[in-house]
């Protein structure tokens, strides 16, 4: 298929197809970050995860909106303080749900399945109610829409970039609490061992709290940046759930580098494959590689070595 | 024939290493039928790991461990036992769930395949069998007990039982005194002294008393090496044990 | 309080306000009740071993103390502050340490990081030098994940973690569970030491009565549930508690 | 002389075996019972997960694709029954199923062939999905992956047949699945009459996967199920291959949710891709949970009870029923975390046992598992 | 003065002397619902009026909804439901091809009466089902014809969601292509799982191969990630043709006109068409579900099914089905939104087809409007 192109064609084509990897990276990073927290450091099968990504896209809905509304003059800046805002909503509810469920489930991880499971058909059920079962459109400011033409065949989109921003901000900051912050020795503590880590004098319920509520804040962040390439409807969320839990078992549930590393990996497998082959035939091959390599590697990519 | 002599497991320039860490190096060691062999060494030695490489649980760097004539590194965890090695662990594995009798049925080695294992057949003699290691381990009385109810100890001899009843060869034991009262281990050092005739043992563990009461032969090891190794009597004089083992 | 009197039995109510203070404890597991009302006190500075065979409730009356296991009836005093009551981390904060039977190390956290969750409770930030004195072996394998190492050096680990957060009162269960007996005879020494120093009281459950014999001011023994003998050292009768522990 | 378990197996395969056989049947009507007739397909799918996931602590989220590939070699089969010539005169390749015909194929792809038999198909529906369960079990027992991996993985399985099926709908007739089927060898599967047939062969089938589930679970094999559960390094060091038995319990569910998907085919009269995707695999998983986990029977009635609700909630309040659904599953694992079946082990066991007692034993040495 | 009910019902309807009962069969739950509710709407409308107008052989509508779910096979049961359980006189429902196909064995064994309103591909003519939407040739010859000539396009590009309804569009597009538009070809083909939300990778190869004309047959929530990637990649669909026939009013809630603005899309009904009748509709459709809705092709067509069973209804003189089916063919309603409705004895819609341009508020203007109704052609020769 690449004969009879001009070799600037091809270049071009070469730059913006790595930038597509790069971006789908972004994407599935952005989806797992989140549940590397609830899922990897947690051990929560957190299936309603979808659903919280949704809810950070509803705020961000909602704010769009209220800045149309009432402030058109701040409409190009809206943006930020939604997805700072779907942080909030998100990371709240996501509390609430670890207060009024999951800290019942810490001893039977598998029921935590069951039970996220019907929080997602809740979910799903409060945004039919509120914001009807149709998508609703999120308008962004005309400037991210547009792209940046680095030459005459090469267009850079922004909103992919700002994606990409979003996702290398968010991974900082997970990076930071988790491995160089006292919090992310306690989190890590409480995981491993909840009632030592009880017994060593960490608040386990703080911990436990604040940090399902910081891994549902990340979905919502995703959700919000979602809305600059994907749709926001009731069921959306079901779409991601596989992918999302595929790319943090391949990862290794321990590490972030692995969900980082296979966030990649996948990612690029997808992107390329997807311009030699129909889509459905990338995704089948993409998905039989990880699992052939999961079986291989069962605890995953970055697998910590401790001894059983 | 040479065979007679020949000794029961052999193990020769085997070393692990983790992560460029050797826990175990170079190490070589014969055992011989009927003996009763105790490691011991400081903590993080590399006993239990020397264990681990003889069960299969850990593959070997490099090295050779040869049982009866056959290279072991080379077999999966489960035809090592079959060869005839038994292994109880550092904590007491039993099935919680299930109860004495049948703890002991399950490690029967008869109805091993999934499909002997699904048209299996308790019969007089297997009952007889559960019933003549059970007074070995001195549970007896216990048969009907959830293993879940059972004390600490008894759950050790349990599992000790569990191993003896598969007719091992060769019986490793992790630590099995540990955790276990005065009396108790009184009972142990009996059970063992008893359930040599024609196996060997390798034991470790770190309550001298113990080991003085149970020991043929004992191998000192220090960072995956053996610093000491012969009778009781002249380990415990050898001052490198007292130094970095014993203490003063 | 001079510890080094040797405190007779019966004057323990004597000793003032005692450090810990456990009344009338009754603790079950579901329906089963394993503690049977167990009266218990520990004096400041005090180092208290608890014997008793197996399965006759060390462990159950340890875990109710540091909040594991949820009380039944009765009541725990540390320092004059009732606890009965406070999740774990809250008797932590007021001042009491636990090292499981097990060691329970972080398995995937370095050695240091394993000291260093102890520290969250006092805020500190960094890992007093004094426990790498107590204990050189940890600065060795500082980085060393916890799983990774011996059940020995775990042991060490457990207890310096425990440290780590500035005790009142030190809760050992079985500590010398599969360590090697160069570390056990330091440990009586250490332990000891520790005491000294931080004017901390310990409470030690053990079945070797070598090493309890070693470190006790004062032994107690348990069994089906209730505290049925105590003796200060000097009045020890190690006929009598052999036959305690034996069946 | 009967144990006291044995004769709680006998009463409790009864009273379900009356309910199905008598009191369903004389109280409800045909379409009803047809309903009833679809949930209990799904049976043969949860009470496989009750060994696997129950017994053996292997939580499979994938079990849609043996009930769908069941009910695929059952399609098939009807389908090509339906394609007769003279049915399908119009196509451009009259003889072909009617959606090959619309993908522009034009014979008969090599691998649909064989569907043509009758015998093929009944044995392709227990044999296709248990071969798919022994390769995937193989490659993934064998390598020791386990618990949530192993769930997640399932899921991708799952997601990755759905993706393939969609996606050569030429030969799978892709979303819409496999419709318009009619004959039997000849038999019209969709009056009431072979509807009623159809239950009672459902009923009846389950039943027998039931006895044997039940001696499966009886058996030393059971037990070693049970103990890998709880001790897999135990049992390995006590000389099993454990991968084997993972893989043989792993392949027998399998071999049942065939059973259960080719009746569902037969009941329903299509089948569609939805079935092998992820979501009706974990609802399976639910019916599971919601009649708990550990017990066969009450499996079956967590499969009842949760469509039976689905049905009715949905009908009555079409616009909020998920809020209804959502709420069910929640309550069950916060409040019942052993699922129906606990509820009745603390309610009605101990006067049962106080029945059924009389001069009935204790197996010796045996902590017995209830059905 | 309504005729008794022994003489309208003789095959055990659900009909009594002033009521008689008809279902509603759509997802409301599940991914489908937001395609599917405009359906509902309308056919609440529809029914809304016609009780008010007497209702039909003077009894009232009563209506039974049933959740389809998004699931063929609960179609399947709730149809089976509505039709055996419930003897619903008339069945108002379904969306995408699959759930038809799910219901057409239930519709056909119990004789029920469907009203179909999506546009969709063709390739079946069923007794028992009156097609209100467009069949795939009606929709989509006209609209090639139109951008053939008006944009001199030359190359097509395919796209669509991957299932029979987008496939069989784009085969028999490719067909109209290849052998009727001269010196025309397809120069590239794909299609994507519904749901899918990743298109960086196609719109890189649609730059690469710079077609004259995108044809999208994306359908639901993927829609809204392909035109959003679309506008960020620098596609400027006001420069760049793309025809779908598969946006309508609806899907542009949720991409955002200022998205898709400059898009054609084909198809019968646009919410802007300008007549009293559509205003009128369009007026009592805000009125009943609110100043914001929006009203789709799928949603008019939906509209049209209460209505024209009424018709056929009183043509026939009774409520049986077999009688209304036979009454059916020839049936005509006058002022409908969409203008001129006539049922083909092949159970299609006569209908003419409408090409609109996207504007940023989410409406279209019609720019192209075929001079004749177009006769519907379920199974086109040398299309297939
Ligand atoms: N999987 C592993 N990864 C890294 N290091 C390991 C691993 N397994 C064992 N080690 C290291 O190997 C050394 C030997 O461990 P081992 O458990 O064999 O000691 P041991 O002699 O049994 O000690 P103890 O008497 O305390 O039980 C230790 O220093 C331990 O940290
Ligand atoms: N989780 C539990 N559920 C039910 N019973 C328990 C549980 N844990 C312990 N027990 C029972 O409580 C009793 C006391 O156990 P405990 O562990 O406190 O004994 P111990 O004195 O510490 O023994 P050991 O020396 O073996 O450590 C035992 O009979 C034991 O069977
Ligand atoms: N008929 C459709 N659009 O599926
Ligand atoms: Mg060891
Ligand atoms: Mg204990």
């Amino acid at each position: 298929m690449l004969s009879g192109y001009s070799f600037n064609d091809l270049a071009s084509i070469f730059v913006m197809q790595s930038f597509a990897g790069l971006i789908l990276f972004s994407v599935f990073l952005l989806m797992a970050l989140g549940l590397a927290i609830v899922f990897g450091q947690m051990g929560v099968i957190n299936m309603a995860h979808g659903e919280f990504m949704i809810l950070g896209a509803y705020t961000t809905y909602v704010c769009s909106y209220i800045f149309a509304q009432w402030m058109p003059a701040l409409f190009g800046l809206y943006f930020f303080i939604a997805v700072i805002l779907a942080f909030i909503v998100a990371g709240t509810v996501g509390m609430f749900l670890e207060w009024s469920l999951i800290r019942f489930l810490y001893k039977r991880p598998l029921d935590t399945l069951l039970a996220t499971w019907g929080v997602s058909l809740i979910l799903q059920q409060i945004f039919r109610s509120t914001f009807g079962a149709r998508e609703v459109g999120v308008t962004l400011p005309d400037w991210m829409m547009g792209s940046w033409n680095l030459s005459e065949t090469i267009q850079i989109p922004i909103n992919g970039m700002i994606v990409i921003a979003i996702t290398l901000l968010i991974t900082i900051v997970i990076y930071g609490l988790l491995y160089k912050s006292g919090w992310g020795k306690q989190v890590r503590a409480v995981m491993q061992n909840r009632t030592m880590a009880g017994d060593v004098g960490i608040n386990t319920e703080r911990v436990d709290r604040f940090t399902f509520g910081l891994g549902c804040g990340v979905a919502g962040v995703a959700g919000a940046a979602f809305t600059m390439i994907g749709s926001t409807s009731p069921t959306a969320g079901q779409q991601y759930i596989v992918d999302t839990f595929l790319v943090v078992a391949f990862g290794g549930t321990e590490s972030l580098g692995g969900t980082i590393a296979s966030a990649f990996s996948i990612s690029q497998a997808r992107s390329i494959l997807e311009f030699f082959l129909s889509g459905s035939m990338a995704q089948v091959l993409v998905l039989l590689t990880v699992i052939g390599i999961l079986m291989l590697r069962p605890q995953g990519l970055f697998a910590l070595k401790v001894r059983r | 024939m040479t065979i007679q002599n020949d000794p029961l497991l052999s193990v020769e320039n085997l070393s692990v290493s983790f992560d460029g860490f050797k826990a175990v190096d170079d190490l070589s060691f014969q055992l011989e039928k009927g003996e009763i062999r105790v490691i011991i060494g400081p903590n993080g030695a590399g006993k239990t790991t020397v264990l681990d490489l003889i069960c299969g649980r850990t593959k070997a760097t490099s090295g050779s461990i040869q049982f009866e004539g056959r290279e072991l590194t080379r077999l999966k965890e489960y035809d090592i036992v079959r060869a005839g090695v038994g292994r109880k662990f550092q904590t007491p594995s039993v099935y919680e769930d299930l109860t004495v009798f049948e703890n002991l049925e399950i490690s029967y080695p008869s109805g091993r395949s999934v499909f002997e294992a699904l048209f299996f057949r308790r019969n007089k003699e297997i009952v007889h069998r559960i019933k003549e290691i059970s007074e070995m381990i001195f549970l007896d009385k216990q048969l009907d007990r959830k293993a879940a109810d059972l004390s600490h100890g008894q759950k050790q001899w349990l599992e000790i039982g569990m191993l003896l009843i598969q007719d091992p060869a060769l019986l490793m034991l992790d630590e099995p005194v540990a955790g276990m009262t005065v009396s108790e281990r009184v009972r142990t050092a009996e059970l063992l002294q008893r359930i040599i005739q024609s196996r060997s043992v390798l034991v470790i563990e770190h309550d001298m008393g113990f080991v003085e009461k149970i020991a043929h032969r004992v191998t000192v090891l220090h960072q995956g090496r053996i610093i000491s190794d012969g009778s009781m009597e002249h380990v415990k004089n050898d001052p490198k044990v007292v130094e970095v083992y014993l203490g003063h | 309080m001079d510890t080094k009197s040797d405190n007779d039995v019966m004057n323990i109510p004597a000793l003032g306000t005692p450090l810990l203070d456990v009344r009338g404890l009754h603790v079950a597991y579901g329906a089963s009740e394993v503690l049977h009302g167990v009266d218990l006190q520990i004096g400041h500075g005090e180092i208290v071993v608890l014997m008793g065979r197996n399965g006759m409730g060390k462990t159950t009356l340890m875990k109710s103390l540091i909040g594991n296991l949820p009380i039944r009836e009765g009541s725990i005093f540390l320092d004059g502050k009732q606890i009965t009551y406070l999740p774990a981390y809250k008797r932590v904060e007021v001042g009491l340490a636990y090292v499981p039977q097990g060691r329970m190390i972080f398995p995937t956290m370095t050695v240091k990081e394993n000291i260093e969750t102890g520290l969250f409770v006092r805020r500190e930030k960094s890992v007093p030098e004094n426990l790498y004195d107590i204990f050189p072996v940890l600065r060795e394998m500082g980085s060393r994940r916890g799983g990774n190492l011996s059940g020995g050096q775990q042991q060490q680990l457990a207890i310096a973690r425990a440290l780590a957060t500035r005790p009142k009162v030190l809760l050992l269960d079985e500590p010398t569970e599969g360590i090697q007996p160069s570390i056990i005879l330091e440990m009586a020494h250490t332990l000891k030491k520790i005491r000294d120093n931080s004017g901390l009281s310990i409470m030690v459950s053990e079945q070797v009565l070598s090493f309890a014999l070693d470190i006790a001011d004062r032994i107690l023994v348990i069994e089906g549930g209730n505290i049925v003998h105590q003796t200060t050292k000097a009045n020890v009768d190690v006929d009598l508690l052999t036959r305690f522990l034996s069946v | 002389m009967l144990s006291l378990q044995n004769r709680k197996d006998i009463l409790f395969l009864s009273i379900l075996a009356a309910i199905l056989l008598i009191v369903l049947p004389m109280g409800l009507d045909a379409f009803r019972l047809n309903l009833i007739g679809k949930y209990l397909t799904y049976a043969f799918v949860t009470i496989g997960l009750v060994a696997c996931w129950g017994d053996s602590g292997i939580l499979s989220l994938g079990q849609g694709i043996f009930f769908g590939l069941g009910g695929y070699c059952m399609a098939m089969f009807l389908k090509l029954q339906a394609s007769t010539l003279e049915a399908t005169k119009n196509q451009s390749t009259p003889g072909i199923p009617d959606f090959m015909d619309w993908n522009q194929i034009t014979a008969l792809p090599w691998f649909w062939k064989p569907f043509h038999s009758l015998s093929f198909s009944l044995i392709a529906m227990m044999v296709v999905p248990e071969v798919l369960a022994v390769v995937i079990g193989a490659a993934m027992f064998k390598h020791r992956v386990g618990g949530t991996y192993f769930a997640i993985i399932t899921q991708a399985i799952a997601s990755v047949l759905t993706i393939l099926i969609v996606g050569q709908q030429g030969y799978t007739g892709g979303v819409n699945g496999i419709t318009d089927l009619r004959t039997l060898d000849g038999w019209d599967i969709r009056t009431d009459h072979a509807k009623y047939i159809l239950y009672y062969v459902g009923v009846f089938l389950l039943l027998a996967c039931l006895l044997l589930l039940r001696f499966v679970r009886k058996s030393k094999l059971g037990r070693i199920l049970r103990a890998m559960r709880d001790q897999e390094d135990r049992v390995r060091f006590s000389g099993y291959n454990v991968a084997n038995f993972k893989i043989f319990i792993f392949a027998l569910a399998a071999a049942m949710a065939g059973i259960g998907g080719a009746l569902f085919t037969l009941e329903v009269g299509f089948m569609s891709p939805t079935f092998v995707g992820i979501v009706p695999s974990i609802e399976m998983v639910i019916y599971c949970a919601v009649g708990g986990r550990n017990s066969l029977v009450g499996a079956v009635y967590g499969t009842l009870l949760v469509n039976w609700a689905r049905t009715s909630f949905s009908e009555s309040f079409p616009e909020i029923w998920t809020f209804a659904m959502g709420g069910l599953f929640i309550a069950i694992v916060l409040f019942l975390p052993g699922g129906l079946a606990s509820l009745y082990q603390n309610y009605i066991d101990p006067y049962v046992c106080r029945i059924l007692r009389g001069n009935g034993r204790q197996t010796p040495h045996t902590v017995d598992k209830a059905i | 003065d309504a005729p008794s009910t022994a003489a309208v019902n003789t095959t055990g309807l659900a009909v009594t002397d002033d009521t008689v009962t008809v279902g509603i069969l759509h997802s409301i739950t599940g991914t489908m619902a937001l395609s599917e509710i405009g359906s509902v709407e309308a056919e609440k409308l529809a029914i809304a009026q016609i009780n008010e107008s007497g209702g039909v052989l003077g009894r009232k509508i009563k209506f039974i909804q049933e959740d389809g779910a998004s699931d063929w096979p609960t179609f399947a049961e709730k149809a089976r439901k509505l039709l055996e359980n419930d003897k619903c006189a008339s069945v108002f429902g379904c969306w995408t091809s699959a759930s038809r196909k799910a219901v057409l064995p239930v519709f056909e064994q119990y004789n029920g009466l469907l009203y179909y309103p999506t546009f969709y591909e063709g390739l079946e003519q069923s007794r028992n089902v009156i097609y209100t939407g467009q069949e795939a040739t009606q929709q989509i010859l006209a609209g090639l014809d139109w951008i053939s000539k008006e944009k001199n396009a030359k190359t097509y590009y395919l796209l669509g969601s991957d299932y029979i309804w987008p496939r069989t569009a784009n085969k028999i597009a490719r067909k109209h292509i290849e052998n009727h538009l001269k010196g025309s070809r397809v120069v590239g083909e794909e299609y994507f799982p519904l749901g899918d939300s990743q298109f960086n990778s196609v719109i890189n190869k649609i730059k690469l191969m710079k077609p004259d004309v995108i044809y999208a047959i994306i359908v639901g929530g993927s829609n809204v990630a392909f035109y959003k990637q679309l506008k960020a990649a620098g596609l400027d669909l006001s420069k760049h043709n793309l025809m779908t026939i598969s946006v309508t009013e609806d899907e542009i809630l949720g991409i955002g006109g200022e998205n898709i603005a400059g898009a054609y899309a084909c198809m019968k009904y646009f919410q802007s068409i300008d007549t009293p009748d559509n205003k009128k509709f369009v007026a009592d459709f805000k009125k009943m579900w609110g100043e914001k809705s929006v009203i789709g092709d799928v949603t008019q067509a939906a509209y049209l099914g209460p209505w024209l069973w009424k018709l056929a209804v009183e043509k026939a003189g009774t409520f049986d089905i077999s009688k209304v089916i036979d009454a059916s063919p020839g049936v005509e309603f006058k002022n409908a939104p969409e203008g001129y409705v006539r049922i083909h004895k092949n159970h299609h819609l006569w209908s003419k087809t409408l090409v609109g341009r996207a504007r940023t508020d989410g409406q279209f203007d019609v720019i192209y409007e075929t001079p004749e109704l177009m006769e519907p052609n379920p199974f086109p020769v040398g299309y297939q």
